[in-house]
């Protein structure tokens, strides 16, 4: 047979098997790899809501889709182009991603009557002999078997081999796409390390599968995806979990202050207290709280101590925050607060992605009690939006949120990550000690300095013995008051001190298309790249249409009016029934339209493209 | 090995000399604001006279409080301090002395803050052992909202929320913090100012989580709750205080004593012939057994009679145990001694890194 | 000397004193006396922070502010006529409150140099004679000691003589005012009925009182305030709260429901615990919880098993319920959560008032999370308020957030209460059993009728067994289910289930003035009395003003929108930083513009006319 | 004399008969979702078998959890049900039961939802006496997150989020609800399915808060924590079955007893003529005391020490004491036989009113 060997710009693969079956593993390698050869790209891991579903079923399928190609990627692609499915229930769970016409690669041996039985396929069915997948290219291979075939040899034992399958299928990847084995082969030997039969035996089946592509005569093409234009310069991969805890104690370090992280478990968020808590000689201190009450009041305590404190969580975590950040607020101490936003409400869906809590992060404590918010646009990003975080709260003496969601803290993308020296310093100085009794002047812990802010005074400081607490306080001197005129002032300072902060953040700033034009699709956090994509391709299409991505949340960035004045149409999509748009259309007084999407997913760019259309027709 | 981070530098610039304070100093400008006759003025009183014998700089000292009469405490302390909110005074506390080791760190409390709703972080507390001190100001009713019964306050209690006599049966407090694997747990009075200040010292002195219980008078909404142990008259019967490796006598003349009978402790005269001091229980502050019997002479007791278990006041349990906030420092020095202190641009980079051109 | 009866439209009184001066009883008592008369009427206590500030200080004054008159009163009171000071700290706190040229009635005793120095009145000073009260008709009576003379043969000892000071204070009044005193006599006779010695004298102190201004040459003024025009009736007077527990406990009667109450203390609120725990053969359970999350949750727990389940709290209290709240969202059960807001934000100023969680009440959860938002306008008002938030939670299957406040809550006002017979009917009905295995139809507990409300399946019925949580839930059978598109379906029936209850609410009627018009000012909460005298007065002056106040925040009355539409300058006055003003700029693109106030105390009538005008001046 | 409500009204509607049920009976539509080999799926089991005899309509239980992995089993109960938040059960059970005291409450709770968020709620059950069933899966882990160490890991564990080891001292819940004058407290586990079945049956006939902790192997991130315990070989010599009246005997050939010397108790050969089983602690779930002791058999211990204390399971303590439940509903039959029921109009008058012509 021949094999044409066909070039494509961009290429979408979606790994899909049982959680057990290693797919997770098989995308990050494929995507490692894909980096090397310089594509540009992006991915979306998939995990089952259950810890570990019964092998074979629906909910246990676990997913990982690579978006790669030699134009700019910035999704993990709306559907996929080649769909891997390691058994039936993979094919079942994720058919619906695939593009018509797409290429299913099966494991037959994953469609035997059990498996098709736990996939619930009903009596007799076979999806793949009923005809069902006739609008698309369907190729079987017997993974498992071939995998077994491959290693008859190895002496290694039944569980080995199953654990290998997706070497084979890895490697056929490989030969499909040109690409090399080396930087996996190095992985394997090194994971493997201390066991060299596993490490081989991984390598066998690799290369097999490698093979198998070649001489199989079931493949009739194959494909090259070129380098993509790049910024040159070292990159990494990263996740958005894992950038906001190099953004965290990047800043400390820039601070040089210790970082204490208080924290309670919930998913999403749960992996930046594992990351940090391995990371205490960089001066990490992880308390793994008893709730996230405790969790927020003992990282107050740190920040009262000199530390700058941190308290991450996810949806009814964030909830329960509310009263102690309302105290942070007033307190007037450095706090930052990460949510790693799930779908809600309630429990809701917590493996699914949402940016449902935005007006909770603005309104959710009682009285007038304004904070600072902060939300990065892609994973990398959020190394910038969580340093931008801890900078702001240390300079400004002032709880900040810092929004992330479920898609940004697992997906992952490459990242020109910076250089130590090259990072913005965060200037902190605590007030300083009053020797003596001589030095008339008493210690106001409330006094401002021009930015509105008043300075860090930590216990161990002679002199400047001082109370705070969460009742209302006299100017400057932070005595307890009760004085109408007072509360009033003071109100109005914790605001002023928040909005100056838009003095000392950058201005907004379009992200693409022109400075003045008809649309402008303004947006938010994880909706970055499917945003980035749509508007590219719609002003492909004809229409005068412009992409600007808020990252500072509150206050605004002080050119932001100006800026939405320029348009005609202002369009806002998010994955919440309408937030950013509410706040929108109160402070500008602008009649922007909200596009919104609350599936526990993000947007397609395809389906965005329709939505923006629909409301531009609508809207004129 | 160790990161010296602008906290060290900052506080290295103490002044190094020992500090001679009387309790004056630690009086802040602050107004008193208690009603007239509280309980809290007497306690407030001695700790600030104890405060200079603990041997430690004014600027090493932080109160943090909850909500609550009791939790204004660090208003009136020229410390460092903080009143916080509602029950989380532990939480707090935990936060800075784990960042703070070297602090002084005291949190104030009430009944209601530290056994209603804070009585997680006060359990959490003490089974974590962290190295501070936790004076519970006990007056069985919220005072500050003005007269609702608490958690400590006897069945049948009616107060404004209960007008027909409280139904839930009250936490012991000495046994719940027992539960809770306190290593440190004592009970003091307001009306005895000098035991108090006893019980402050020791309170002070022992690492790990110090719990000391204050029966507080509220002469607004409950006066004369613990009469029966504070005055003067009925106090010799009623209360007993406890002396480690000290047998356990009480009375008005030292005329009675408490003995264990199996697993079962007896009032015993010992003026009638039948006992002398020497077949007495001989208090063993390390011996939880007997820290369990004592916390359990607590329920309401028939004042007809004779044998009725009196009250203990002192320290029940004071055993040593490593503390959270120790452990969590040395595991940072250790991870800093093995590793060296941490590469930021190491970190950045990550385990694998491709170059494009 | 002759004395003119002059008579007033609307007079303005304070009473001051120490805490321990029994200033509360008097206003309550002089209050009583002129709503029996016949006047109109509006009352003000308010009282120290501390629970017994050292007597003589300024923080432990205790004082009651009443207006009435022949004319329709909406406030307290601006500023006093008459200021009464049972010493010098009273003085020094309440001056500010007295109109220019107002009268001081000062108790002399109280000015002697320990009081004058427990007040701070600085070494030597005292305000009765270095000329500082000239601009002031300033009289002065030494009531205590006429009260001591009053009662020298009655061989009462010296504390229960202290304690009848302020029946001479309040006979002296009833003869400034020409009330009678009968209905007082009566009241000192019932409330020392066991004590009848201490009943006599205080009635003689009473008598004493007013006979001391009839003969003691001082007053050359008494007044004549007429009856006010009212509509006839049977009327009784009620605080905020009181009526806010006769509203809870009226609607689970009109429903037949067990009411459950889980609550924990705190200021302002308490009260409502108080006077419900009274109330148990009214079918009422109170529960006092260890904490604010205790008490949602069992009340939510009682909501499960048929009751109405209701909390109360404030402020701090409110943000800890946040997420139980959002799991009520999620399963749809009744529950009312009332919050009686305070100054905020943390601790704040616990006995001050503000509106300023109107915010928190729409957003303050995780996740999409909408809630229905009722508020009362005046004391009595709390009443409806309270019925209608039961109402709508049971026929509607949503949780119900009551919004009052502090003023509300302590302030009272003259009530024409119902007749239990007039009250509108709740209708609920629990899901019927099933009985026997032939009924083939399986339970669905998330079946929606066409006002999209699910049925109230309570335990103890039989064939109707079924599971409830937070997770998001597949529609109709309420399984949990990760679907995307159900999530967004799911999503929108909860928003459409409260916005579908505008079908049931009344529509939104002008309170004052056209229907059309130059100006509406929209109002919301306590702020009710302040913009309708304020609205009268300015179209008095001839401004084209119009007052609505909206009692259901969310969803708003249907025909909002176009009452809206017909003015063309909306003003939103709130205490707070402009929390409404937001959600009507967002909701109805119209460029409202919001007056706000945040001192911890209520608008009064002058500077909100004069805030107004500064807002229409400035706005046109 | 009592108020006839909606809820009277319609559930009298019921069906008198008593029914007989199979455990069959008691499983749900729904698929269970533990990982494979969970201990989760024996406990289920149990109760499903169980629920048959406890005497009670399926209509009139229900069955109320937090979050976490145990927290789903009332997803697979085919009775009443809610899957609640986190910590928060015993706070929903509290109003319900006490709303509806002819129910059959459960909770169903791990030892982070319990132990760690919701330890607040946990103490406040036991001290009330709510008469619930309370079913603690300790698994000594966090398993719906993945892997976190929980309150009750031993100290040291390495888990995902600490790596270097955790450094808190563990509960003992047996000892925190004992602290926290919980009525009755026993201990089973998912190994043993006929004692749990008893434990069961023992946790449903109590009256009042019932604590029945449940070992449970987490198998994807604790595997084998209780090993010692449940592994049939080494459960004789490591776990001692406690019998009420019975002396305390164990060992693979009841070989071994436990005796009280004084305060101490000491593990004894049954075998080498010293002591016979009249000289043996008798077990009395009613003593403090000696469930105190008994919850103390806890502390890592020695295998290499020939007298190490085994771990009890069974009903440590169980004791009457009025029920919260009950309490509350009495108050209201009093006050209204006292009372009358309220008339609504009385109320909305009020004491003082007036008529404006
Ligand atoms: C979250 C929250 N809930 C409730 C309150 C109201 N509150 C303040 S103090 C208190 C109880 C005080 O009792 P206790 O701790 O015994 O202190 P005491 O006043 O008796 O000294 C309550 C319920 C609050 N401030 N915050
Ligand atoms: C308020 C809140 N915080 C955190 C979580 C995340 N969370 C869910 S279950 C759980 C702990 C589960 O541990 P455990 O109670 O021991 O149950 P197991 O899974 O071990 O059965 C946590 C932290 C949550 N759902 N809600
Ligand atoms: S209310 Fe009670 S506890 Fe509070 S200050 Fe007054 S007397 Fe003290
Ligand atoms: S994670 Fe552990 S506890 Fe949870 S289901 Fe799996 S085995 Fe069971
Ligand atoms: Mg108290
Ligand atoms: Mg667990």
């Amino acid at each position: 047979m021949d094999v044409k060997d066909l070039v494509r710009d961009e290429v979408t693969i979606r790994f899909a098997g049982d959680s057990g079956d290693g797919m997770q593993l098989t995308g990050s390698l494929f995507t490692n790899t894909t980096a090397l050869e310089g594509n540009d790209l992006r991915t979306l891991p998939e995990f089952p809501a259950e810890i570990r579903a019964p092998a074979g079923t629906v909910p246990g399928v676990s997913s990982f889709q690579l978006n790669f190609g030699s134009i700019e990627i910035m999704t993990p692609g709306d559907a996929c182009d080649v769909l891997v499915v390691m058994n039936s229930a993979a094919l079942k769970a994720n058919l619906s991603m695939l593009k018509p016409g797409g290429v299913i690669i099966a494991n037959t041996s994953g469609f035997d009557k059990r498996n098709l039985n736990l996939a619930k396929y009903g009596e007799g069915k076979n999806p793949l002999d009923d005809g069902s997948l006739s609008k698309y290219t369907l190729l079987e291979v017997d993974v498992s078997k071939l995998t077994k075939e491959s290693l008859s040899d190895s002496g290694l034992g039944y569980k080995d081999v199953e654990r290998a399958k997706n070497m084979f299928v890895l490697g056929l990847l490989y030969w499909m796409y040109n690409r090399p084995l080396e930087s996996t082969i190095k992985f394997l030997e090194k994971k493997f390390g201390k066991k060299p039969e596993i490490a081989a035996a991984n390598i066998k089946v690799l290369k097999d599968g490698y093979h198998f592509g070649e001489t199989a005569e079931i493949f009739s093409e194959k494909y090259t995806v070129k380098k993509a234009v790049i910024g040159p310069g070292e990159y990494r991969s990263i996740t958005g979990n894992k950038a906001t805890v190099l953004g965290l104690v990047a800043a400390t370090r820039q601070s040089n202050l210790p970082l204490f992280f208080g924290s309670y478990p919930i998913t999403p968020a749960s992996d930046i207290l594992h990351e940090l808590s391995r990371l205490k000689n960089y001066g990490v201190y992880t308390f793994q709280a008893e709730d996230e009450i405790a969790a927020v009041s003992s990282a107050i305590g740190a920040s009262f101590g000199g530390s700058l404190g941190i308290t991450s969580s996810s949806g009814p975590g964030i909830a329960l925050k509310g009263e102690a950040i309302g105290l942070a607020v007033m307190l007037e101490l450095p706090l930052v607060v990460l949510n790693i936003q799930r779908a809600g409400p309630s429990t809701g869906m917590p493996t699914k992605t949402e940016q449902s809590d935005l007006l909770q992060a603005m309104y959710g404590r009682n009285g007038e009690s304004p904070m600072v918010i902060v939300a990065p646009a892609t994973p990398a990003d959020c190394f910038d939006a969580a340093f931008e975080a801890c900078r702001i709260s240390l300079e400004h003496m002032v709880p900040v949120f810092f929004l992330s969601d479920g898609y940004l803290a697992n997906g992952s993308e490459p990242w020109k990550f910076p250089k130590a020296k090259d990072l913005k310093k965060v200037n902190v100085k605590f007030e300083p000690p009053r020797f003596g009794e001589s030095n008339g002047d008493q210690f106001l812990p409330y006094l401002r300095d021009e930015r509105l802010v008043r300075s860090w005074a930590i216990p161990g400081t002679e002199g400047i013995e001082h109370r705070l607490g969460g009742l209302e306080k006299e100017e400057n001197s932070g005595n307890v008051s009760y004085n109408p005129e007072n509360h009033q002032k003071m109100t109005n300072l914790r605001q002023a001190k928040v909005d100056k902060i838009a003095d000392f953040i950058p201005l907004q700033s379009v992200d693409s298309g022109n400075e003045k034009g008809d649309v402008l699709v303004l947006g938010w956090g994880s909706t970055y790249g499917s945003i980035r994509t749509a508007a590219r391709e719609l002003r492909e299409e004809g229409i005068d249409i412009s992409h600007a991505h808020i990252k500072y949340l509150n206050p605004f960035p002080k050119n932001l009016g100006e800026l939405i004045e320029n348009f005609n149409h202002i369009l806002v999509p998010e994955m919440n029934s309408g937030q950013l748009v509410k706040m929108i259309r109160d402070k500008y007084f602008v009649d922007a339209v909200g596009i919104n999407k609350v599936k526990g997913r993000p947007f397609f760019v395809d389906e965005l493209k329709r939505q923006i259309k629909d409301a531009l027709a609508s809207n004129s | 090995m160790s990161l010296e981070t602008l906290i060290d530098l900052h506080t290295k610039n103490g002044n190094d000399e020992p500090v001679k304070y009387t309790g004056k100093d630690f009086s802040s400008d602050q107004d008193v604001r208690w009603c007239p006759g509280c309980g809290d003025y007497t306690i407030l009183k001695q700790v600030q006279n104890t405060m200079p014998d603990i041997g430690v700089d004014k600027k090493d000292i932080v109160f943090i409080s909850g909500i609550g009469c009791a939790a204004r405490f660090p208003y009136y302390m020229d410390t460092f301090g903080m009143h916080s909110i509602h029950g989380r005074a532990p939480a707090i506390a935990t936060g800075l002395k784990v960042s703070r080791p070297e602090l002084s760190v005291w949190i104030i409390t009430g009944d209601g803050d530290s056994l209603s709703i804070g009585a997680n972080h006060f359990v959490q507390l003490l089974r974590r052992n962290v190295n501070v001190n936790l004076l519970l100001f006990n007056n069985q009713i919220y005072g500050l909202t003005k007269g609702q019964y608490s958690p400590t306050a006897p069945e049948g209690s009616v107060s404004k929320s209960t007008p027909y006599g409280s139904i839930d049966h009250p936490f012991n407090p000495l046994a719940l913090s027992l539960g809770a694997d306190g290593t440190f747990i004592a009970r003091a009075m307001d009306r005895d100012p000098r035991h108090l200040q006893q019980m402050l010292l020791r309170t002070n002195q022992h690492k790990g989580t110090s719990m000391l219980e204050i029966y507080q008078n509220c002469i607004v909404f409950n006066d004369g709750a613990f009469e029966l142990f504070t005055d003067k008259k009925s106090r010799p019967r009623e209360a007993i205080y406890l002396e480690d490796g000290k047998p356990l006598i009480f009375g008005k003349n030292k005329d009675k004593g408490i003995r264990l009978d199996g697993l079962q402790p007896k009032v015993v005269s010992l003026t009638d012939g039948t006992y002398s001091k020497d077949d007495l229980w001989i208090h063993d502050e390390k011996d939880g057994t007997k820290a369990h019997l004592l916390s359990r002479f607590f329920d309401q007791h028939n004042p007809a009679d004779e044998f009725r278990m009196p009250r203990p006041f002192g320290v029940l349990y004071a055993v040593d145990r490593p503390c959270y906030d120790e452990g969590v420092n040395s595991q940072v020095e250790e991870v800093l001694e093995r590793k060296g202190v941490g590469d930021l641009d190491e970190l950045l980079r990550g385990p694998e890194t491709w170059v494009v051109e």
